[in-house]
């Protein structure tokens, strides 16, 4: 295992700026998720450690080893594709066996580590197949086992639960967590998916356009998104944005939006006067058949429900704005009806509106 | 290795090789077309300018061989075209043994030009010709196929579209083949017939296929040579392409020199030619 | 306005494959019944056989009694939109859109006026001039829908219409479907793999496997009374907990032995079980969210580990370990991995089915 | 109306079957038909006097073995040189996006359509001076030039076609580039490559405008060659030797097509049609 730093680097495909002087610091045994829409840069972030692709400049260091000119066979980092990349001529055992004959083991080392890897994974009966006789699961697992099989220093992963069906992603999250909390592997996953990266990783790099926008503890990213931008894509589900206009009244502060104001003491949110976007959580809002007395509630038409497995989310226009309302239970309306929504004032998040920037909570 | 260290190590000798033994001899060409040179009389050879060039292009045959080509080209499209369309749908049905069919039909691609046009010299050689045979009975005419003028130009097409249609037929085949179900299905649930569809449909789907195949054969066409040769030599009449004429006024008459200048003005319209057609295939270069 | 019935209806793909088994059932007139279902259990198949362009190997279809098993597709005056937009991309979208009218011979103001109609209904107006060559897949499927439409048939077959729309765009169809469905008297059928789909727009869900229809059911029978441990086990996000268990019998009353504690029932539920089963093992499902978790001990709380916690921003999902058996438990709290955590099992929310899977208790 | 489409579907495939196979069909019996009736009007389309034996004379009477000879010589040479320009350039083309890229490949493909006539003469006074004339080798390396473009071309066709992480993932296994190349890509691509090259086998086999003016002793000539000089002189009329002669030259070319029948479309629009 070992920790790995990234030191200005950036990549250009012929005038195209792909990445843009990332600095990357993955500790030891860490889970550390680079968060980003497709397009981004992650797989070619990926694809640069991993040394199949070169950087235009910049370092990459492992523990102290400079690696940025290393071709990838010399420098011990694995890495799970997308796509799986299972050779297709290859049986399973030949896949996962691939990367110990590159080091000369001996046939017998090599079955025996292919076997208790295999073991660890459950794939012990699939070793005779070809990658095509595979169900999306099976490869998944396949793919994981060539990369365990040898003890590499990283573990790259390039969106590995993309390509598997809902059912498969939801057992394989919790798995893939628990196996590199007990192995301790020093883990980098690439992902488009922000629950992904909250249900998993200690640590998470924003990637937008080739650029860091925010890095940090996971949950704190989340929770304090430095911008508009990262609020909107770090967030599940996503974010409500309301402009609104911010008054100072003696010593309190009224937050007027569209629909509501919210009015506090200037001890609670100290922000001064001006234009302002608030941003809600679809689960800080509660739907009351009744005007609660504790926080904000406020009028809005229920429009429409959609559920999501076990949960569901529902839209509400209050005026002429449209709210996501996140409901942890299955919540179903025949005709769209009027219902009272309740906020606490405690839990928005204020954003400057020309600087986009957060500027509360501070 | 440098990615650009491995990419001029693979591509510079491809190109070298080629341009070695399909450029190179351009160049000589230019070379000798400057010079009157004939390979019998070494001696006489001297240094004539652009005389060549002046000779060829007040050359009446020059032009009639030019002008053939380019009336090769075109009626051997468009019949090529439709037959290689028929083929392509008869052959997009599915039912059992078709595999075997659809390779039967296509059989002539393969052939050697030269090959398919000794075998049709025989079905048209005076005398003993079963389609003359055949248009005799059944129409009570005969047609001296290689006596050159009209008839002979039919025969040439007949036997290029004997063999190409064939081509022009796989390639939409192909492309049928690998049209999507859906659009076809939707048309149908909206409820249009199958000639509707297919005008619709289908085709406006195959016009990137037909147009690959088109351009092709057009560029294939270009180079027209054995089929010619092959219903010309031994007596046949002259009906000349621009590469049937230099071979004759270059090569059998041993006039290097006229015959280089022939080959220059019909490399560079080749390679123009070429050049901008394949380009059209950009799209494909992903 | 349609009621369509299969009878018997199997298809097999090359002698061999064989995509939909002895199906029954009928979809009722004026309803949207989904048919829901993992890739390769036979839904599409299903829905082109009620479309007439793929004839069955047996059984029968049939319109309201009419047996239409042997009339091509496009005499069964039936609209359907497919899961790659299908649109004629040599027409203008105003062609796209009359051309089913044009088919059908009607006026030209006639097809102008419905035209127009949909077009705003759809929000195609300002599209209509263009052809639709390079527009993203969401106007595309919205002419396809549009298409679909304005023949003003009685049936209506979606065959995963939103599978290849991008998320964001996702949002809008979806609305537009339901809007469909609430204005136009319709029998709609919605072949989906994505149970949020489902669950959200139809009136009636039939879940797929293996070419049958294992459950039919309106969305709330079907999350809240799976009647097998696949429905249960699919439905839902993460799907219900099944733990084996044994069903004993003391003088202090019944218990459910699963390995490593006993869970007491009461006595009815015990009766009622025992009287529906042969042997004494069952397997018990309990969805994920119905769980309490305690960080506290509690009365007849049984006691567990938290192995893993998955932040799933508006929730956690928590994997525990209570006896020998790991389960999944709901949580709006953060419970640390490796605290202590006692559960209960909520008796109306208990679910028994037998050793084959079939639903007995709940 | 099915019916209708049925009943013209079979006339079409007889129709088209007919102007296909009748031409191959009269040529082939014609092989097997005596001097005499060869001569016969109305011909016969079945022959009257069934004979092998001009099968079996002309392997004497001309240098028919030679010719053959010749022939897979230059050939089977030409797919050695051509795959050998070809598989790297492909790969590269293939793999890498650089920038001449598309100019590359496109002066590569223009090559293929250049008229052989126009380049035929300097060649004649090279090979000359490169005492390379009358020999199969000389040929060799112009079908290696002329059919290079397609190998390039539809080798690149196919190696697109293998997602370039398989390759990386390879190396990231502890290989080098050679390696994934010889490990994972040659094998996956082992059909197309397979393919191409009985494709260019069959079209060298065929060509007929270099091999005619290259060679001109009766030993150094190629079978296209050797067989379309049957029909001048005093030859000119014996059509059963011809034709004999002439299925000899096109029998290997039909095992190639048969074999290479799923590729075909792909391998002569240069990868373009899959």
């Amino acid at each position: 295992m070992a920790r790995l730093r990234i030191v200005e680097l950036t990549k250009v495909f012929g005038t195209k700026k792909v990445l843009n002087n990332i600095s990357i610091e993955v500790p030891e045994a860490s889970f550390t998720s680079i968060l980003g829409p497709p397009g981004a840069g992650k797989t070619t972030l990926l694809r640069i450690i991993a040394g199949v692709e070169p950087p235009t400049s910049g370092k990459i260091y492992l523990d102290d080893q400079d690696i940025t000119l290393l071709p990838p066979k010399d420098r011990n980092v694995a890495m799970i594709y997308q796509t799986f990349a299972l050779y297709p001529h290859m049986t399973v055992f030949d896949n996962i066996a691939s990367p110990l004959r590159a080091r000369r083991l001996s046939e017998n080392e090599i079955k025996k580590k292919v076997k208790d890897i295999a073991d660890f994974l459950g794939i012990s009966h699939l070793l005779e197949r070809f990658p095509r006789e595979l169900s999306g699961g099976e490869k998944q697992r396949v793919a994981v086992a060539r990369a365990l099989v040898r003890e590499a220093e990283i573990y790259l992963m390039d969106e590995p639960l993309t390509n598997l069906d809902y059912k498969l992603r939801e057992a394989a999250r919790a798995e893939l967590k628990k196996m590199c909390k007990e192995l301790k592997y020093t883990m980098i996953y690439a992902t488009p998916d922000p629950l992904d990266a909250l249900a998993m990783s200690d640590h998470v790099y924003v990637l937008f356009g080739g650029e860091i926008v925010q890095s940090g503890p996971t949950r704190k990213v989340y929770d304090f998104p430095d911008n508009i931008d990262v609020a909107r894509y770090f967030s599940f589900p996503a974010m409500n944005f309301v402009e609104c206009t911010v008054k100072h009244m003696d010593d309190k502060v009224a937050i007027k939006m569209p629909f509501t104001d919210i009015i506090v003491q200037k001890s609670e949110i100290d922000i001064s006067e001006g234009e302002y976007i608030v941003g809600i959580r679809p689960h800080e809002l509660k739907i009351m058949e009744k005007p609660s007395i504790s926080g904000v509630s406020f009028k809005a038409r229920l429009r429409l429900t959609y559920v999501i497995g076990s949960e569901s989310i529902a839209y509400a226009d209050a005026g002429e704005t449209s709210l996501a309302i996140h409901v942890p239970f299955i919540y179903k309306i025949a005709e769209p009806k009027e219902v009272f929504i309740n906020l606490d004032p405690m839990k928005i998040l204020i954003f400057d509106k020309e600087k986009r920037k957060r500027v509360w909570p501070r | 290795m440098k990615p650009r260290n491995l990419i001029l190590l693979t591509t510079l000798p491809t190109l070298f090789f080629l341009f070695f033994w399909l450029f190179y001899p351009f160049i000589y060409d230019i070379y000798f077309s400057l010079f009157y040179f004939r390979l019998t009389r070494p001696e006489l050879t001297r240094f004539i300018g652009a005389s060549n060039y002046v000779s060829i292009l007040s050359d009446p045959d020059f032009w009639t061989a030019a002008g053939n080509t380019a009336l090769f080209i075109v009626s051997c499209l468009v019949i090529e075209f439709f037959l290689g369309l028929l083929l392509a749908l008869i052959l997009s049905f599915d039912f059992k043994g078709i595999g075997v069919l659809r390779t039967l039909y296509i059989l002539p691609i393969l052939l050697p030009p030269i090959s398919v046009g000794i075998i049709w010299r025989l079905m048209f050689f005076p005398g003993m010709s079963p389609i003359n045979y055949i248009l005799e009975t059944l129409f009570g005419f005969k047609v001296d196929w290689m006596g050159g003028g009209i008839a002979s130009y039919l025969a040439i097409i007949l036997i290029d579209a004997w063999q190409w249609s064939p081509f022009i037929g796989l390639i939409l085949l192909a492309g049928l083949l690998a049209m999507p179900p859906e659009p076809v299905e939707a048309a149908r649930i909206d409820g249009a017939d199958p000639i509707r569809v297919f005008f619709h449909i289908t085709l406006p789907y195959l016009k990137p296929v037909i147009l690959v195949a088109l351009i092709l054969r057009f560029l294939d066409l270009i180079k027209i040579f054995d089929p010619i040769y092959a219903i010309v030599t031994g007596g046949g009449s002259v009906m000349e392409t621009l590469s049937v004429f230099i071979y004759k006024r270059g090569f059998k008459v041993l006039n290097i020199g006229y015959g280089a200048a022939v080959s220059v003005i019909f490399w560079i319209a080749a390679f123009v030619i070429a050049n901008i057609a394949v380009r059209r295939f950009k799209e494909y270069l992903v | 306005m349609v009621e369509v019935r299969l009878e018997n209806v199997t298809h097999i793909y090359d002698k061999r494959v064989k995509a939909v088994d002895n199906l029954n059932i009928k979809f009722i007139d004026e309803k949207l019944t989904a048919l829901l279902g993992p890739s390769g259990c036979g839904k599409t198949t299903t829905l082109r056989i009620i479309a007439g362009l793929i004839r069955p190997t047996k059984g029968r279809v049939f319109f309201d009694d009419k047996d239409v098993t042997d009339l091509p597709a496009e005499k069964r005056n039936l609209s359907m939109v497919f899961q790659f937009p299908v649109v004629y991309t040599t027409m203008k979208i105003y062609d796209n859109l009359a051309f089913p009218l044009r088919l059908k011979k009607l006026s030209k103001e006639e097809i102008e006026k419905k035209v127009k109609e949909i077009a705003e209904f759809l929000g195609l107006k300002q599209y209509l001039e263009i052809k639709p060559i390079g527009v993203p897949a969401d106007l595309k499927q919205k002419v396809a829908l549009g298409r679909a439409l304005i023949k003003e048939t009685g049936l209506l077959l979606l065959d995963e219409p939103l599978t290849n729309i991008d998320p964001k765009a996702r949002i809008e169809l979806r609305e537009k479907i339901l809007d469909v469905k609430r204005r136009l008297k319709q029998t709609i059928i919605y072949v989906t793999h994505d149970q949020a789909e489902a669950l959200t727009l139809a009136d009636f869900i039939g879940i797929m496997k293996d070419g049958k229809i294992i459950q039919l059911g309106t969305p709330e029978e079907i999350y809240e009374r799976p009647n097998n441990t696949f429905v249960a086990w699919f439905v839902g996000n993460p799907g219900m907990n099944l733990l084996d268990a044994d069903l004993v019998e003391t003088a202090h009353g019944y218990f459910l032995d699963i390995s490593g504690f006993r869970l007491p029932i009461p006595e009815d539920m015990g009766k009622f079980v025992r009287s529906r089963i042969s042997e004494t093992k069952l397997i018990l499902g309990i969805r994920p969210e119905h769980v309490d978790l305690y960080t506290k001990e509690v009365e007849g709380g049984i006691p567990g580990k938290c192995l893993t916690v998955e932040d799933m921003g508006a929730l956690f999902i928590e994997t525990v370990r209570v006896g020998e058996v790991e389960l999944k438990v709901k949580t709006t709290e953060w419970v640390g991995e490796g605290q202590p955590i006692w559960i209960k099992f909520p008796g109306e929310k208990v679910r028994i089915f037998d050793k084959s899977g079939k639903l007995i208790y709940g | 109306m099915v019916k209708k489409t049925t009943i013209l579907a079979v006339v079409a495939f007889i129709i088209l079957g007919i102007w296909t196979f009748f031409p191959l069909y009269y040529a082939f019996i014609t092989a097997f038909k005596s001097r005499i009736e060869i001569t016969y009007w109305p011909p016969t389309f079945i022959p009257k006097e069934f004979t092998v034996h001009y099968w079996i004379i002309v392997w004497f009477d001309r240098p028919t073995l030679a010719y053959y000879r010749n022939t897979v010589i230059a050939s089977v040479l030409s797919v050695i040189i051509s795959l050998a320009f070809g598989i790297p350039t492909a790969y590269t083309c293939a793999r890498f996006n650089f920038r001449n890229r598309a100019d590359v490949l496109f002066t590569i493909l223009t090559f293929r359509f250049l008229p052989p006539a126009a380049v035929v003469i300097p060649l004649y006074i090279f090979m000359r001076e490169a005492r390379l004339l009358d020999t199969p080798i000389g040929l060799a390396f112009i079908y290696g030039a002329i059919n290079l473009p397609i190998v390039v071309w539809v080798l690149r066709s196919y190696i697109i076609d293998i997602p370039p992480e398989l390759e990386e993932s390879y190396m990231i296994d502890g290989y080098s580039r050679f390696r994934a190349f010889t490990d994972i890509t040659l094998p996956l691509i082992k059909p197309g490559l397979i393919a191409v090259s009985l494709l260019i086998l069959a079209l060298s086999w065929g060509e007929f405008l270099f091999a005619a003016v290259l060679t001109t002793s009766p030993m150094g000539k190629t079978l296209p060659v050797g067989i379309s000089e049957y029909m001048g002189g005093e030859w000119g009329y014996e059509w059963n030797k011809i034709m004999a002669a002439t299925f000899y030259g096109i029998l290997p070319l039909i095992i190639i097509f048969l074999a290479i029948r799923k590729h075909l479309a792909r391998g002569l629009t240069f990868g373009i049609v899959r």
